[in-house]
């Protein structure tokens, strides 16, 4: 087996201004008009692109990226961030940079992964029991500064990569226009698209019609298993699990659980109530709030008549997280987990302390990641992208996914979407920021490394265990293998007899 | 049985009441009103007469008492089902369709009757509409506003016609017009029952006059019995 | 007879711009010309188009609601979603069956003009006053939309179709006859949405000249005065207010026929003031100017997009200011109304 | 059912009650004198809960000052909004509701443009009072106490000022209050900034307890819809009090009992109830009443 990337030599920029120095004067000059750009929010919009697609026309015919990320309406908040990540990923590409990382062969990560954790899928209780020995602001191993490799090419296989990036404005008929524009106008080679679930399910028919590589840069509900959709964002059982083991082991086994009541609340709910059995536990309560409340007194003396040990959290939204500030206010001090609060919004910076005091989240990603290599990924993101609020779990993901999608195709050798998944499907890993990933073959969804992050009462974070390696299991287990069978379908628990066992509803 | 239905008046009000705001516009009324009749009803502001016609056609309802028409109780009918019954009423301050023409107007009014109105095709031609049907009736003078609006009620081909104050900012001239028009419509079997502030439309009439006073009625009688009736002068003609 | 009370009841007839044989010219090569655009229009092209006239029908009928009717609704996306869910799942219950797609539209759209009947039999009966009907249509879109959107998971499946919650319904056939698929970037379904707002636009221009649609007008502009020439009021409106719906849910079947998919959001708030800002904008006492605003406001929006999107709700927001202040009948019939003017003064 | 869950239901209705009322007196109060009905009334409330965060976090003012800065800003914001854009619209309702609807689109989606997406909140005064197992936040029963003082003062100026009478004559009968020498601009005009200062005042109130983001408003006008249509215009101050005293009645128990989902349907169901039945919404149920109770009383 052969790896894309081991013949380059290893050169270690000692920060990004060198790394975009070695990239010649117009990159120098095009990083600082984008900076600028980017600080009138607007002129960002318009100026961006156009001055990728300038600096795009000089080589030979680019790489068309398709983009559809909301900066406008209600997800504009996660969707700017997903953008950035997505701008700096492609211009580190075009500037000749790459993630370390290869294929690793279908059987998971090899020698590149550095990882010594067995994946915690064989048996769920043991591994569960096991959990991960706590590491105090430390990581499992030690790892070099630098993330960067150089790519020995400018762009991808010789082409510059020309990022399409329309504002879909959180409506999900523009996701489908748009992705139609993309594809039959533009002929893009590849689209990232989508923060809500409701986003990628408008457009995902699309993507099958017309054959299309889609990637879905988002921690969700789980359960797609679709051929030419890869999912690069946390699933249920890498984060929901964890954080139920840790937050039962150390609080207590009364478990209540407060939902957003849509698809990723029910469903997350759905994995809490099918998980605590197992974990000696026991959901006590449940209550599920619709997106649109934004005022929580009843729910507050719901919790309080319950007496839970800890409270599971996955409200979401920018109405629900009125919740945190309200419960602190009434005196609602009980410890809360979650699969998705502050990683994902960064409440933690947006409310003032101590709303969230004793909150615990297992992110895949988050800004204050205590790693040399990590500090040296926030520090070049806010030199392109001054402004940014916080480097938040999907920021990241998009940038991972971008910088993925370069190795496949380099893997590739041609950005050809059926001989692109076949890259994807070989077994290929990057060393991200936060950690070693690895996209999983048979489920298209990467393995994640996962960290338990802990809010304290100044809003400090501090990350209790870390989890180096969770394969994305629970579509594996009910058979699917995309790699051998075509499926486009998304699978809900209800449709795994374990589940069905625990499917008792809201009361 | 049928002597009895011969007598029985096209329209007769039992102890009809209404109160808006604390006062009683109307107050247990009675009132019968015979098959062909044409009849004034004056008063004094505020005496019930708006308020009795609002009645009359359902605009309002009754708080109690009760509305027979042709031998059958339609206090309870609502206002479009009175009209079909042959009750349509002229408003007090003029209501056509201003934006739309002049034909347009009579299209609606004229609803799902088709064929000759011959009535109305008179009508039309003895208050100089005729003409003006491509006319937005907006731009119509004061009272050939008045009377299109008397044409759409005649439009629906009514029985018992109620115009209210039909003559109001009219020039003598026109007045006399509108009367001799009442009086041949009346001539033409129409029962109507007008209100009407200007005595000299009420005498030209010169029939049937009904006096209401706080909501009942005070008087009754032809025109010479009401002028010589001491108090109705006092409460009425007195004032001005 | 139809001497000096002439009747009105023709498509030419003066309830709506566009008279004399000028307009009917341009009308047909305009037809003609949408009618041939396949044969040099690309896939994506049609597409697009086909999303723009998708909402035609829709947009009309608020038209007709609220221009000739004067009744203002913000529940068309409301019928726009229900016809979009029922052909969903009838449609995808019966794929097997032939024919199953059309039972689909037909279910949907019966659906819909149920469900505006009983809405329009409770406000209309009760006879409240206008400025309830915009917020209580806004109430509804916020029923439908809280309802659908906790739909997901097993329990809430009719048939063997998911509801789907906030991730909306996938897997929505297109519409089907024989061999013909209107699928979403299909010359056919571009057709049909090219056939369904032409006709769209006639018809409803023959219902407001005919007899009919002068007592909707004379209901607009004086409500008692219509009920006093014998009409039953309530029964005129709730008959308009389905009809409306019943043109929502024809948008809402080619809409899903296009996307395969709908989601709760479609007759979520923004969704529920778009037909309103079209209708406005372009004039809402004109069928011809409503079509007009409708395509052009959806390509508006369309290419705000792709430029610079962040602008796109400001600029829909300050047209419907602008519009309102500035051309408060809306700027397509006031242009019109202007270029007469300087007409008749030229000669 | 024990004292304490009693005093936590009771708890739970004033917070509800105060929402309500809060979110659509000033709503109310220009729908019953202007006839008017704003739907930027919730982008009026977000003005106001900016208004509170930035003077909070930029000026550092004391947040008491800071939610009157939002009442003085907002009210005069809503002056000016009456002076170019709503003095066109008092004959025309339906014309009214579409302009505002635009101005509801520029001002959110300006502010996004303007501040980005979100603001740090104001931290919420941490007063806590317990009872028996449950802990109450002090700062809602703030709310609500503040709630119960502005219909008070709303009241008193309604029926105990020179300007109140004038008011209430320009709602009876607009062209009769001007004959008899009462400005009915200047009546629109100090009705419509004292609703607009009104959602000021939500907004800075309730600028501790939510996130704050350009789409906020959307969270308070849908239950400020509703409590208006169930109240009417006929009295607004009247309507709003008990509007939300019936709909708090409806939501806190529905939510305590069956979750906060079949609480909001319920609302809205009553809604539509109510409209069938009393389409002039409870304050003309209640003028209606009064006036048979007069007639009856006279005769």
């Amino acid at each position: 087996m052969t790896t894309d990337e081991k013949k380059f030599d290893v050169c270690v920029p000692t920060d990004a201004a060198d790394a975009s120095g070695t990239g010649g004067s117009s990159a120098g000059l095009t990083r600082r008009d984008l900076i600028k750009a980017a600080a009138v929010t607007g002129a960002g919009v318009l100026a961006a692109p156009a001055l990728l697609r300038a600096q795009a026309a000089g080589g030979a015919a680019s790489i068309k990226f398709g983009l559809l990320e909301d900066r406008s309406g209600n997800f504009a908040i996660f969707g700017l961030n997903k953008w950035h990540g997505t701008q700096l990923a492609i211009k580190e590409i075009n500037d000749g940079w790459t993630l370390d990382g290869g294929v690793q062969g279908p059987g998971g990560p090899g020698v590149h992964a550095k990882v010594a954790a067995k994946p915690p899928t064989t048996n769920i209780k043991a591994t569960v029991d096991n959990g991960g020995a706590p590491a105090r602001d430390d990581t499992v191993w030690t790892e070099p500064a630098e993330y960067l490799l150089k790519s020995g090419d400018k762009g991808v296989l010789g082409r510059q990569i020309e990022l399409l990036a329309p504002d879909p404005q959180s409506d999900n008929t523009q996701f489908q226009t748009l992705a139609r524009r993309l594809i039959l106008d533009d002929k893009v080679d590849v689209i990232m698209a989508g923060f809500a679930s409701a986003e990628r399910e408008a457009i995902r028919p699309i993507m099958d019609q017309n054959k299309m590589l889609y990637f879905y840069n988002n921690q969700y509900e789980g359960g797609v298993a679709d051929k030419n959709t890869f999912c690069t964002g946390a699933v249920p059982e890498q984060q929901i699990v964890p954080v139920m083991q840790y937050m039962i082991k150390n609080f207590g086994p009364r478990i209540y659980t407060l939902a957003a009541d849509y698809n990723f609340g029910q469903l997350s709910a759905a994995w809490t109530r099918a998980m605590a059995p197992l974990l000696n536990a026991e959901v006590i309560g449940e209550e599920f709030i619709p997106l649109s409340v934004s005022q929580f007194s009843s729910s507050i003396a719901k919790i309080q008549e319950a007496k839970p040990s800890w409270l599971m959290m996955y409200i979401t939204g920018q109405n629900h997280s009125n919740f945190y500030p309200q419960a602190n206010a009434a005196g609602l001090k009980f410890p809360m987990g979650s699969s998705i609060n502050i990683a994902q919004g960064y409440e933690h910076r947006r409310f003032a302390p101590p709303a969230l005091n004793r909150f615990h989240v297992t992110a895949s990603y988050m800004e204050e990641i205590p790693t040399p290599r990590n500090k040296l990924f926030v520090k070049r993101w806010r030199a392109m992208f001054a402004d940014e609020p916080y480097l938040a779990m999907e920021g990241h993901s998009a940038y991972v996914a971008t910088h993925l999608y370069a190795k496949a195709v380099r893997l590739a050798g041609t950005t050809d979407k059926a001989t692109v998944v076949k890259a994807l499907e070989s077994g290929l890993g990057v060393e991200a920021p936060a950690g070693w990933v690895f996209m999983d073959p048979a489920t298209h969804h990467l393995s994640q490394y996962i960290r338990l992050a802990r809010c304290d009462e100044k809003h400090n974070i501090t990350f209790m265990t870390e989890w180096p390696h969770i394969e994305p299991w629970w579509t594996r287990r009910l058979g699917v293998n995309l790699a051998r069978t075509a499926e486009y379908k998304q699978y809900i628990p209800d449709e795994d007899p374990f589940f069905k066992m625990f499917q008792k509803k809201k009361g | 049985m049928s002597s009895p239905v011969e007598r029985e008046p096209l329209l007769r009000v039992e102890g009809l009441t209404k109160a808006f705001g604390g006062i009683r516009a109307v107050d247990e009324l009675n009132l019968a009103v015979a098959a062909g009749e044409l009849r004034c009803l004056i008063g004094p502001n505020g005496a019930g007469k708006s308020t009795l016609f609002s009645l009359l056609s359902g605009i309002h309802q009754p708080d109690a008492g009760r509305i027979v028409f042709k031998g059958e109780d339609i206090t309870e009918l609502s206002p479009f089902r009175r009209v079909r019954k042959g009750i349509c009423l002229k408003f007090q301050t003029t209501r056509i369709y201003r934006g739309l023409m002049v034909g347009e107007n009579l299209t609606i009014a004229r609803g799902k009757v088709r064929g000759t109105n011959g009535r109305l095709e008179w009508a039309l031609g003895v208050l100089g509409l005729a003409g003006e049907t491509a006319r937005p009736a907006g731009e119509l003078s004061h009272s050939h506003q008045q009377w299109l609006e008397i044409c759409l009620a005649l439009a629906t081909e009514p029985e018992l016609l109620l115009l209210d104050e039909p003559t109001a900012g009219m020039t003598p001239e026109e007045t006399a017009l509108t009367a001799d028009f009442v009086i041949k419509l009346s001539g033409q079997g129409v029962t109507i029952l007008v209100v009407e502030h200007d005595m000299a439309f009420v005498r030209h009439i010169a029939r049937g006059v009904t006096v209401l006073h706080y909501g009942r009625v005070f008087a009754d009688g032809t025109l010479e019995e009401i002028e010589a009736n001491h108090e109705v002068r006092r409460i009425y003609l007195g004032e001005q | 007879m139809r001497g000096p009370l002439g009747i009105f009841s023709r498509v030419g007839g003066r309830q709506d711009l566009g008279r004399g044989a000028a307009f009917w010219v341009a009308f047909a090569i305009v037809a003609l010309g949408l009618v041939a655009f396949p044969l040099f229009g690309s896939a994506f092209y049609l597409s697009n188009l086909a999303n723009f006239f998708v909402y035609v029908p829709m947009g009309l009928g608020l038209c007709l609601l609220w221009g000739y009717g004067g009744i203002l609704s913000f529940g068309q996306a409301s019928f726009f979603g229900i016809s979009g869910y029922v052909y969903g799942i009838v449609a995808q219950n019966l794929s097997l069956t032939p024919g199953a797609s059309l039972l689909g539209v037909a279910a949907a759209i019966l659906a819909t003009v149920i469900v505006a009947a009983l809405f329009g039999y409770f406000v209309f009966y009760g006879q409240v006053s206008a400025w309830i009907i915009p917020l209580l249509t806004l109430v509804l879109s916020l029923i439908l939309e809280t309802f659908m959107a906790q739909t997901a998971g097993y329990q809430w499946r009719i048939g063997h179709v998911l509801l789907g919650g906030y991730n909306g319904m996938t897997g929505i056939p297109s519409i089907q006859v024989g061999p013909l698929e209107f699928g979403g970037a299909s010359i056919a379904l571009y057709l049909l949405t090219v056939i369904a707002m032409l006709l769209g636009y006639l018809g409803l221009r023959l219902l407001v000249n005919s007899h009919f649609g002068y007592v909707v007008v004379g209901v607009r502009d004086d409500v008692e005065r219509t009920r006093m020439l014998g009409y039953n009021v309530a029964r005129m409106q709730v008959t308009v207010f389905a009809l409306a719906a019943g043109l929502a849910g024809l948008s809402g079947v080619l809409y899903v026929s296009w996307g395969n998919y709908i989601n709760p959001s479609s007759m979520g708030l923004y969704a529920a003031t778009l037909p309103v800002i079209w209708t406005a904008v372009g004039g809402r006492s004109s069928l011809i100017a409503v079509t007009l605003s409708t395509v052009a406001l959806k390509w508006l929006a369309d290419s705000l997009a792709v430029r610079g999107g962040e602008y796109a709700f400001l600029i829909m927001g300050a047209l419907l200011l602008a519009t309102m202040l500035f051309f408060p009948a809306g700027i397509v019939v006031s242009l019109n109304r202007l270029w007469r003017r300087a007409r008749r003064q030229a000669p | 059912m024990n004292v304490p869950y009693i005093v936590s239901l009771a708890y739970q209705y004033a917070d509800n009650l105060a929402f309500l009322l809060l979110a659509a007196l000033g709503l109310m109060i220009i729908l019953g004198v202007i006839d008017v009905i704003n739907l930027a009334h919730g982008e009026l409330i977000m003005l106001g809960a900016y208004t509170t965060t930035l003077a909070y976090h930029r000026a550092h003012l004391p947040l008491p000052a800071c939610v009157l800065l939002s009442f003085i800003g907002v009210g005069a914001f809503g002056m000016l909004l009456e002076r170019t854009v709503i003095r066109r619209f008092y004959r025309d309702k339906l014309g009214a509701l579409v302009a505002t609807w635009g101005i509801s689109l520029l001002l959110s989606q300006g502010m996004l443009l303007f501040l980005g997406p979100s603001l740090i909140a104001v931290p919420l005064p941490e007063w806590t009072l317990s009872y028996a197992g449950y802990s109450f936040g002090g700062y809602r029963l703030l709310l609500f106490g503040a709630s119960i003082l502005v219909v008070l003062l709303a009241w008193w100026i309604f029926y105990r000022t020179k300007f109140g009478v004038r008011t209430r004559a320009t709602m009876q009968n607009p062209a009769m209050a001007q004959a008899l020498g009462v400005d009915t601009r200047r009546i629109y005009l100090y009705t419509f900034a004292a609703g607009s200062a009104l959602a000021g005042l939500t907004g800075g109130l309730y600028a501790p307890t939510t996130t704050i983001v350009p789409l906020m408003g959307t969270t308070f006008v849908d239950v400020a819809f509703i409590t208006v249509v169930v109240g009417g215009g006929a009295n607004p101050i009247l309507g709003a009090l008990t509007s939300s005293a019936l709909l708090a009645s409806i939501s806190a128990p529905l939510s305590s009992a069956f979750g906060t989902f079949l609480g909001r349907i319920g609302l809205l169901l009553t809604a539509l109830v109510i409209i069938r039945f009393l389409p002039r919404g409870l304050s003309g149920y209640f003028q209606d009443l009064q006036r048979r109770r007069m007639a009856g009383a006279r005769s």
